[in-house]
């Protein structure tokens, strides 16, 4: 009999190894059980997924390879001063782990991103490579009827690919299924901020990335099977820096780093895969969905470097979700050549400063693999905070 | 008659002296050291004594390398990329692409069945001077350059290097040593990185046999087999793989030599 | 007599000082840490009891810092060398507000409260090749060693310009400087005040406040204090050369002595 | 633009050859001086300044407002042409900002951070910034005078190329609407700022400057299909841009134009090239290295090298390489249509130019490209590698890919850059060889 405990941790082996095998075997079995099914790659942050979901694709979120890939063949298409997401992603796909992909969809969340496209459409002649332009002017009385437009496009491209248009009651339950996932992320934040030593920010972390590699429906079943699990867990406070971590919105921290961190903080909230969070409510199921799923990416939803909203000034929102949490102090990360990230970086640590809350500064690469100089860094930064020598 | 090329590279000086058919008579390897001129003519020197010849026998004195402006005595220069391309076709006739890690910079080149540059890239800024990363693990591990190869083919679980960074390789050597991990694991490690980079760069001119890995590192046995993994074929490697880009200074010088003999005045690189 | 031990494990350097209860540095040893991390500590410890004529058994506690801390196992307490730094410079200048320590492969930029915690830092990232080792190669390019290079850059002229951020980079540059017939002291000059003008950046990126200190093995060198003090435009005290390279054991020394104090408190206080 | 200072230069066809050739540089320097003479009188008036960029920051509603428009990619770059942009990027990286970003953004923020005295004359600061989503880095410098200067910040999409398929009539016409609406709210952002009521017939005058504007360009960049070619894309290229970005829609821009093309048209009578002798004739993509400007093309120049075409004269041309058409009829809807008709085909061409590499290679007779990637522009950069590639194995063009910066010194190496363009020629000259036997 299974402890409920020790279920939690064959869940999250489970959802830890969906994220590190880059072989996507949760896609290859899912096209198996679905032999004419499509799947769509999108890049970050944020693509609205029930679109794709409505018309029978499963859509995948392509968050590069980290470490797992050597990467050979996709430095010889990108510039170097380019992140690493950028190529390793590319790399998934030159190597052949993505054979599966009908359709690419990237945003205009950065330059090196837009000119994803480019790459992708040179490199794979026979699927078709597309940017959904996001509006940054959000705040303009024509965004969201340009938006919804924006979405019906793309849901064309989207029923070309699959031969099944987008049926409004079919995107409508679609929605339901997302509103779900969305719903069940939040309760695991939630836990993160209460009660940080029941979840190690690395669980925390797999456990919600492993939405990116499998399809939505049994995401949820395998965070209704964690969440009933945490609650068996006993394990007690430890004398820990309550931190908020900034800076995962787009190439993901190596997860070594996270648990660097976790050895002397506990992360109770942070960034990490926002685009998968980035929709703060339910969008609601009546009335036209598109126009709702429109509305919902502009009205009710979370902030990063790369959407620009005047209505969210983002030190602001940044210094919310330090108070909202309770944390004492943050990391402000940024990935290393992330023009977004590091210009970002500056103005945090400038309102951070004159708000008096205490902050590390960190770059980091994806494909880092060795972390001594960082974890100096962070032991450093919390014995400021915790030992008083004085 | 005679022809002569002197490679002035960053940390070593090739010389080589040819005869008209042309074959290789005479050949030198010294440390550039801190005056790059005085390298050349020691080089040189020593290349001619080897071959028996005098300095007046010699119609022509090409310089290439990063150097090759330093080689006052030549008649004039050509970058190493062209040279190492006329050295590698000399060498391996069929040759179509050429590798040469240097110790600046590292070239991928496609070359034509005379030798001549097709199509050439080079490394990218960050991951400049690859071939000092094994500078950089022989000094840190204490180690001989000649002994690195075999040492890492011993290697049981390689380290997977990442940092793209020549400068940062260094301390990713002594972070993987800190961990614990063995020398020949760390070493083929850093191996794996340079041949991984390598293979990138030869990927942008198009991999078509046969494959010449030219300059000093050709010599290092690891690396010749990371390669062969890596574009899963074989790749030519030659004793005189070092006088690579001296062979091809001395051929232009040749070509040269000839053409000033014959008195065209038809168009042409030099 | 009660001593504690600091073992700072550098990446190049190993430094061990045994401090007694007044804060008095007994004896100390400096190696090269070569790749045997465990092994060296064990050493350098066992050398600068020797040199001390000291017990071991009197050494009631061991702080390791640096590098390498983790892999000392007869470590009390594994401290970052930026916590020792500014605790031993905090016990010597205790006036100093920030300071920078230029390392062997890393250079670090230290902001200091009155207490001597540490407020702000920042370290050298891949791009900026400011660290010692940068010099080190420079020399030895130029046919001398690292302990030449004090009285080599006290020679120089006119230090050479050495703009490149990269530090293979940086070598072509002296490349070129050499065969357009510039001096080695100029050429190393010019490397001294390049890996200055980087490190007084990273100084600049912590919000910083005089009076600044300087610490590492870069203090034997007359010309980065002055160039330091050019670019900051303010006093750089330098820890006396001994201090400056063992200011990382000293300071996780002394904190062992902090420990042993507040572990020893009477039993009934907290009974 | 108040014009007084800029005399005008009376278009005549019958100046003597020798007086015409130089004359567009000199004129080229006295428009510049006199763009730096209202910013500077801006600064010390009080009068509103807006802060514009090359792609696509509707300069024509800006001009019928009279609104001076400073141009900091344009204001940074000859911080570099002039040797001091280090000063102000190590003031930029001492406040914090990364040496992995923009250059550009650097340069400007130090400057700001230092009391705004640029090289060329007062940096005034920005009462009302006009962004567009053409390149994200503009958002972000947008976002910090935002931080600093709690100024009107106006950013604005010109949705670009949505890939290779996928874009109905429809889909351009509800952009097109879209770019209206927020063309109409810029408008009334405007008339707050500087409290003047919007002129349409202003509009109409400006419309049609630029309609002239555009058709000379084209004129211009047409000329260097001559042997040889009377002008460097990268050297006199660069202020034909600056001029037309400066001047977009003022009268003193359009006759510099006709000047221009004047003496390029008296330099092919004349046979006059770049250089004494065109041994190469180049396409240039990316930007030059302004830290090192004069090094960058003496590297080309040094072999008979000219660059006869460039990229760089489409997209930070403002796209009036593009035949641009307002119709004075319906200004509003037309400047709408034509500025997103520039994003589509010149600002977001950058990522996908391959075909019309290709072209351009043919129309010019061009023996090979330049692929000079900075590491400050990710936009310009970031796919050269693949493009060169491609074009090598689908049409046989030689190219060359070099990197180095826009504005940073310490990321120019001389060495390693001379190694890379001698071999480039050496090899473009065999070809040459054998292409004669």
């Amino acid at each position: 009999m299974t402890t409920p405990a020790s279920h939690l941790d064959e869940v999250v082996a489970e959802a830890r190894e969906l994220v590190e095998d880059t072989s996507f075997p949760a896609v290859h079995r899912w096209l198996e059980s679905h032999p004419d099914g499509k799947v769509l790659c999108h890049f970050q942050v944020y693509f609205p997924e029930e679109v794709a979901h409505a018309a029978g694709m499963l859509p995948i979120k392509l968050l590069g390879a980290g470490g797992a890939l050597q990467v050979r063949q996709a430095d010889a298409r990108i510039a170097a001063f380019v992140c690493s997401i950028v190529r390793s992603s590319l790399e998934l796909g030159l190597s052949g782990k993505l054979d599966f992909l009908s359709l690419f969809v990237t945003h205009p969340i950065c330059d090196a991103a837009r000119n994803s496209c480019g790459v992708w459409a040179r490199n794979f002649e026979n699927i078709p490579c597309q940017i959904l332009y996001l509006p940054h002017n959000v705040r303009s009385t024509y965004a969201v009827e340009y938006l919804e437009h924006e979405y019906r496009r793309i849901g064309n491209v989207v029923a070309e690919v699959t031969g099944r248009p987008v049926e409004t009651d079919a995107l409508r339950t679609s929605i339901g299924v997302f509103n779900e996932n969305r719903a069940l992320i939040r309760e695991l934040y939630r836990i993160k901020r209460e009660t940080p030593w029941l979840l190690t920010s690395v669980e925390a972390y797999v456990l919600t990335r492993a939405a990116a590699v499998m399809p939505r429906e049994e995401h949820n079943e395998l965070l209704h099977r964690a969440l009933a699990a945490v609650g068996g867990r006993e394990a007690k406070p430890q004398d820990r820096v309550r931190v908020v971590f900034e800076g995962g919105f787009c190439e993901q921290p190596p997860i070594d780093l996270l648990a660097v961190i976790q050895d002397v903080c506990y992360i109770v909230d942070d960034d990490l895969l926002i685009g998968l969070r980035w929709l703060t409510e339910d969008v609601p199921c009546d009335g036209d969905p598109f126009l709702a799923l429109a509305r919902a990416y502009i009205e009710t939803s979370s902030y990063s470097p790369v959407q620009r909203d005047p209505a969210k000034p983002k030190d602001e929102m940044l210094l919310g979700r330090i108070r909202e949490s309770g944390a004492e102090a943050a990391i402000v990360a940024a990935a290393k050549m992330c023009e977004p990230g590091l210009e970002e970086q500056v103005g945090y640590s400038g309102a951070l400063d004159e708000a008096g809350v205490p902050h590390l500064i960190l770059e980091f690469e994806e494909k880092a693999t060795v972390f001594e100089q960082v974890r100096m860094e962070i032991e450093t930064f919390a014995e400021s905070l915790l030992f008083e020598f004085a | 008659m005679f022809v002569a090329g002197v490679d002035v590279g960053s940390t070593q000086t090739k010389a080589v002296v040819l005869d008209s058919e042309p074959n290789l008579v005479g050949r030198a390897l010294v440390d550039t050291g801190a005056q790059l001129t005085d390298a050349a003519e020691q080089a040189f020197a020593i290349a001619l004594a080897e071959a028996g010849v005098s300095r007046d026998e010699v119609a022509t004195v090409i310089g290439t390398g990063y150097g090759r402006y330093r080689v006052d005595f030549g008649d004039t220069q050509v970058t190493e990329i062209s040279c190492h391309a006329r050295g590698a076709a000399f060498l391996f006739p069929a040759t179509t692409s050429v590798l040469d890690i240097g110790g600046q910079d590292t070239k991928a080149i496609r070359v034509g069945e005379q030798g001549q540059v097709l199509d050439f890239c080079m490394n990218d800024k960050c991951s400049a001077g690859t071939g000092r990363f094994l500078g950089a693990a022989s000094q840190a591990l204490e180690l001989p350059l000649g002994d690195l190869g075999d040492l890492a083919l011993t290697a049981r679980n390689p380290v997977k290097m990442t940092t793209t960074c020549t400068v940062f390789a260094e301390s990713e050597i002594l972070g993987w040593l800190a961990l614990g991990r063995k020398v020949e694991d760390v070493l083929m490690g850093v191996h794996a990185a340079i041949a991984s980079r390598s293979i990138a760069l030869l990927r942008r001119v198009g991999i078509e046999p046969e494959i010449t890995f030219t300059g000093g590192v050709s010599r290092n046995t690891a690396m010749v087999k990371l390669l062969e993994e890596l574009v899963e074929g074989p790749i030519n490697v030659s004793e005189e793989s070092h006088y690579c880009g001296a062979i091809g200074a001395a051929l232009y010088g040749l070509d040269r030599a000839l053409m000033s003999a014959a008195s065209e005045t038809k168009g042409g690189l030099v | 007599m009660t001593l504690s031990a600091g073992i700072d494990v550098g990446s190049t350097y190993t430094k061990v000082a045994i401090v007694d209860e007044d804060g008095n540095v007994a004896a100390r040893t400096e190696c090269p840490t070569g790749y045997n991390f465990a092994h060296i500590a064990e050493q350098a410890l066992t050398d600068a009891l020797a040199d001390g004529e000291l017990e071991r058994g009197e050494v009631a506690y061991v702080a390791a810092t640096g590098y390498g801390r983790y892999m000392v196992p007869f470590r009390d307490l594994a401290i970052t060398e930026l916590t020792a730094h500014a605790w031993a410079v905090h016990q010597v200048f205790p006036d100093v507000r920030t300071l920078l320590d230029v390392g062997g492969q890393t250079a670090k930029a230290v902001r200091i409260d009155e207490r001597g915690r540490v407020k702000a830092f920042r370290l050298n990232d891949k791009c900026a090749a400011g660290s010692g080792a940068f010099l080190e190669k420079t020399a030895r390019y130029l046919g001398f060693t690292a302990a030449d290079i004090p009285a080599l850059t006290e020679e120089a002229a006119a230090p050479a310009e050495i703009s490149s951020v990269c530090a293979v980079f940086a070598e072509s540059e002296v490349i070129n400087h050499l065969t357009s017939g510039l001096s080695a002291s100029d050429i190393c000059a010019g490397g001294v005040v390049a890996l200055a003008g980087r490190s007084g950046q990273l100084v600049k990126r912590v919000k910083p406040e005089a009076p600044y200190a300087l610490t590492g093995g870069l203090t034997r060198i007359p010309l980065m204090k002055r160039a330091l003090e050019e670019l900051l435009e303010a006093e750089v005290q330098v820890a006396s050369d001994e201090f400056g390279v063992f200011a990382g054991s000293i300071g996780a020394a002394l904190l062992g002595h902090q420990r042993l104090r507040k572990t020893a408190a009477p039993a009934t206080a907290a009974a | 633009m108040s014009e007084t200072t800029a005399t005008p230069h009376a278009h005549s066809a019958a100046a003597p050859h020798s007086e015409l050739i130089g004359a567009t540089r000199d004129e080229s320097r006295r428009l510049m001086d006199a763009w730096w003479a209202e910013l500077t009188e801006a600064d010390e008036s009080g009068r509103p300044v807006a802060n514009v960029f090359v792609m696509g920051s509707f300069a024509e509603i800006l001009r019928c407002f009279d609104l001076p428009m400073s141009c900091p990619e344009i204001s940074s770059l000859q911080t570099a042409v002039r040797g001091k942009s280090m000063e102000y990027l190590n003031a930029a990286e001492d406040a914090g900002y990364s040496p992995d970003i923009c250059g550009y953004v650097k340069v400007d923020t130090g400057l700001h951070l230092t009391g705004r005295n640029h090289p060329n004359g007062r940096l005034p600061k920005p009462s009302l910034v006009v962004a567009p989503n053409t390149c994200n880095t503009y958002i972000k410098w947008a976002e910090i005078w935002e931080r600093m200067y709690r100024c009107p910040v106006f950013v604005f999409d010109l949705p670009g190329w949505r890939g290779t398929n996928g874009q109905s009539a429809d889909d351009f016409e509800s952009d097109r609407a879209y770019v209206e609406g927020q063309l109409r709210e810029l408008i009334t952002t405007c008339e707050q700022v500087t409290g003047r009521p919007f002129d349409v017939d202003r509009l109409r005058e400006v419309l049609s400057e630029v309609n002239r504007l555009s058709a000379l360009y084209r004129d211009v960049i047409a000329e260097n299909k001559n042997h040889p070619a009377p002008f460097d894309a990268m050297l006199d290229g660069l202020n034909y841009m600056g001029i037309c970005n400066a001047w977009r829609g003022d009268p003193a821009g359009t006759r510099f134009l006709e000047l221009a093309l004047d003496e390029l048209r008296e330099r092919v009578r004349l046979h006059m090239g770049v250089l004494a002798e065109e041994r190469f004739r180049l396409l240039a993509i990316g930007t030059a290295c302004y830290s090192h400007f004069r090094r960058f093309l003496e590297l080309f120049h040094e072999w008979g090298g000219v660059f006869v075409v460039s990229e760089y004269m489409s997209y930070a041309g403002g796209g009036i390489d593009k035949a641009i058409e307002y119709d004075l009829d319906r200004p509003i809807e037309s400047l709408a249509e034509q500025t997103l008709r520039s994003a589509n085909e010149s600002f977001s061409r950058i990522f996908y130019s391959q075909d019309w590499q290709a072209e351009v290679v043919r129309e010019w007779d061009v023996d090979g490209i330049c692929f000079h990637g900075v590491k400050s522009c990710r936009t310009v950069s970031t796919g050269q590698p693949d493009v060169r590639e491609w074009l090598m194995r689908h049409h046989d063009i030689p190219g060359l890919h070099i990197q180095s910066d826009l504005v940073d010194a310490r990321l120019w190496s001389d060495a390693q850059l001379k190694n890379r363009v001698d071999a480039f020629f050496e090899a473009l000259a065999s070809r040459k060889v054998a292409l004669d036997a």
